[in-house]
């Protein structure tokens, strides 16, 4: 049983880890605003989730594992309802997403439009 | 293990404190800094478990509560900011007001 | 100017790990609580009502660098006679520090140290703390309240409605959460004596509580809620429950702010001064943080309505 | 190498310092000194709280079994003073704000160019009269 345990506790561990690194190349490659909050949120939600879930496989007591959960609620109460004020916000504020109309040049617009926004 | 999560977590901490200072826009850096935030809460939570104390969750919790209103204010007065200037749209991905820092 | 205060918001936020790492729990509580949010907001607002840009010309940096860097090697000369860092024999842990650690679970019965230096054993110092604190709060209100008419109830449904529309999600959201939020403040302040909390972080905590509601339903609906003479009557009283509980214990014929007069178990009347004290502490910290709050926000109404008058 | 090791965590407290010194004495603009004073404060209490940690020590809540604690008496110090900090520079803050409103600039040099402005032509006034 404690084998099993610790054993979960440590690939929930694993998995949210990686969330988390992904999620931060997500945040620093992405080209612009909109795909890197989709990196941030979408990953952050979720590795939050493992990462407290693999906590609370490892701790025995009642009153952490119950703390644990409070947090873990709150997070999944939270996030999404900040990215969907940045989210918001943004586009009240006439920040416009990185489309490109004219599929065939992909490549070259992304780059350009990279360039610009370090501008 | 759970150090090793610690240290990921780290990674992607910097990797997020990168973003907020390239910017290019307002909204880049609050996204960056409500991702810290997140990150931090489970930081915290892990310190506690790597330093066997686990009693001391209450931190991340005020964590998550106090980032979340930081980021809701912030949004709230940059509205304040934006609204005084809602000029032509310049371009993709470039925010038409942020031009200082 | 933006990019500076997030910055300083995240500097915050990483001061507040590295406490952890330290031990010094209660102190990351307090940091978390101030620095990551109230600061932030504060400095935000501030930033909003100057004006964002600055002269660049304004720098003078070579005296300036020359300065810092002696005075940097100066500090840095003087620490080589310190002591190594997380020695246990250093000066420090040798003078009050035994008896703090190891006789105040007897003396105080609280298992927060912390708590026990803070309230019972250095309360002289915490009492003027506090006393500072109410003094900012009124320097504040000195300096920045505006003289204005109760607006009428359909200019704030009005305000109320034209937000209720753009905020909705957000709204629902923080409405569900701000009765935890409050519910949780009272859990720190009380459970302070047994874990990391107490009066200065419960009071930061309520009072994020009331801003976030100001912030997504105007600042007119959280003066209905809170009225200005409540939060100032308040910030006074915290000050004065703390007083009198030394005065009371001068009474019962101890010292200032002595409490083991206050009951006939010397523990118990440490218990109670302690929890009238934190109460004190946090009811002062909350309003004061209101006030300031309060007044940045009407300030900065205020102008702009002077602004649209002038248009 | 044993001296690095020992005392880095005073250095690391220093170079903060500095950096905030620098902003204070270096930016013209009020904000910017306000938050060089807020980074010069965090390094002093982080060298406080440095200076209270006992290697393989726990955190200073009394528990079962648990001997070696860090010492409190540096965190109440500086508990209270972050609260005192927030206070004192919403208050600082608001002066600037205060200061805006009757200059119409948060940059130092405007505001003395100004005041310097004002004592010429109050020099002036008083000779004529």
């Amino acid at each position: 049983m404690e084998i099993v345990l610790s054993l979960l506790s440590g690939l929930f561990l694993l998995f949210g880890s990686f969330l988390c690194l992904s999620g931060g190349v997500g945040i620093l490659r992405f080209p612009d605003f909109y795909t890197r909050m989709h990196a941030a949120g979408v990953t952050d939600t979720l590795a939050a989730a493992m990462i407290l879930i693999g906590l609370m496989l490892q701790n025995p007591e009642m009153l952490v594992i119950i703390k644990l959960m409070m947090i873990l609620l709150m997070t999944l109460f939270i996030s999404p309802a900040a990215s969907h004020a940045l989210g918001q916000a943004a586009v009240l504020n006439n920040l416009l997403p990185l489309v490109d109309l004219n599929m065939n040049h992909l490549a070259k617009n992304t780059t350009a439009g990279d360039e610009s926004s370090k501008s | 293990m759970v150090i090793a999560a610690t240290l990921a977590i780290f990674v992607a901490m910097i990797l997020a404190i990168i973003r907020a200072v390239m910017g290019p826009s307002l909204y880049d850096r609050i996204l960056a800094v409500n991702m810290f935030g997140t990150k931090t809460v489970l930081l915290i939570s892990l310190l506690g478990f790597v330093m066997g104390r686990p009693e001391f969750l209450d931190i991340a919790m005020v964590y998550a509560l106090i980032n979340f209103i930081s980021v809701i204010g912030v949004l709230r007065l940059s509205d304040a900011f934006n609204s005084k200037h809602n000029g032509p749209v310049v371009g993709p991905g470039v925010d038409p007001v942020e031009r200082d820092s | 100017m933006f990019a500076v205060v997030m910055l300083a918001g995240i500097y915050g936020l990483v001061s507040a790990s590295f406490f952890v790492a330290m031990d010094a729990v209660d102190v990351a509580f307090t940091e978390a609580s101030v620095g990551a949010g109230i600061s932030t907001l504060l400095m935000l607002t501030t930033v909003a009502m100057t004006g964002r840009t600055e002269h660049m010309a304004s720098h003078k940096p070579l005296l300036a660098l020359f300065v810092v860097t002696v005075t940097g090697g100066l500090l840095i000369y003087g620490t080589f006679d310190m002591p190594y860092f997380g020695s246990a024999d250093a000066p420090i842990h040798n003078h009050v520090a035994p008896r703090y650690i190891y006789d105040s679970m007897k003396e105080i019965g609280v298992p927060n140290m912390v708590t026990s230096v803070l309230a019972s054993y250095r309360g002289f110092d915490t009492f003027g703390e506090v006393t500072v604190i109410f003094t900012a709060g009124i320097g504040v209100l000195a300096l920045l309240s505006v003289v204005q008419r109760p607006k009428s109830d359909a200019v704030i449904e009005a305000i109320n409605d034209s937000m209720h529309e753009k905020h909705l999600i957000l709204r629902v959201v923080i409405k569900t959460m701000i009765p935890f939020i409050l519910l949780y403040a009272f859990y720190v302040q009380f459970h302070g004596d047994y874990g990391p909390g107490g009066g200065f972080q419960a009071g930061v905590i309520f009072a994020a509580g009331i801003i976030m509601y100001a912030l997504l339903f105007g600042l007119s609906a959280a003066r209905q809620v809170i009225t200005q003479p409540v939060v100032q009557l308040l910030s006074a009283v915290g000050v004065l429950i703390y007083g009198s509980v030394g005065l009371v214990s001068m009474l019962n014929g101890g010292t200032f702010l002595d409490y083991s007069v206050l009951s006939a178990d010397p523990i118990a009347g440490q218990h109670l001064g302690i929890l009238l004290i934190e109460l004190g502490v946090g009811l002062t910290v909350a309003s004061v943080m209101i006030i300031i709050f309060f007044s940045f926000s009407a300030r900065s109404e205020y102008q702009q309505a002077k602004k649209g008058e002038s248009l | 190498m044993t001296t690095i090791l020992g005392l880095y965590n005073y250095w690391i407290v220093i170079v903060l310092m500095m950096i905030g010194f620098y902003i204070i004495i270096a930016h013209g603009h009020l904000i910017k000194k306000i938050v060089g004073l807020n980074i010069f404060q965090t390094s002093v209490f982080i060298f406080y709280i440095s200076v209270g940690k006992v290697e393989g020590a726990s955190a200073p809540i009394w528990q079962e079994g648990i001997i070696l604690y860090s010492n409190p008496l540096p965190h109440v110090l500086i508990l209270t003073a972050i609260v005192v900090g927030i206070a004192t520079t919403a208050l600082g803050l608001a002066l600037i704000i205060r200061i805006k409103e009757a200059y119409g600039s948060v940059d130092e040099h405007d505001i003395q160019a100004m005041d310097n402005q004002d004592m010429v032509n109050q020099d002036k006034e008083q000779q004529q009269c």
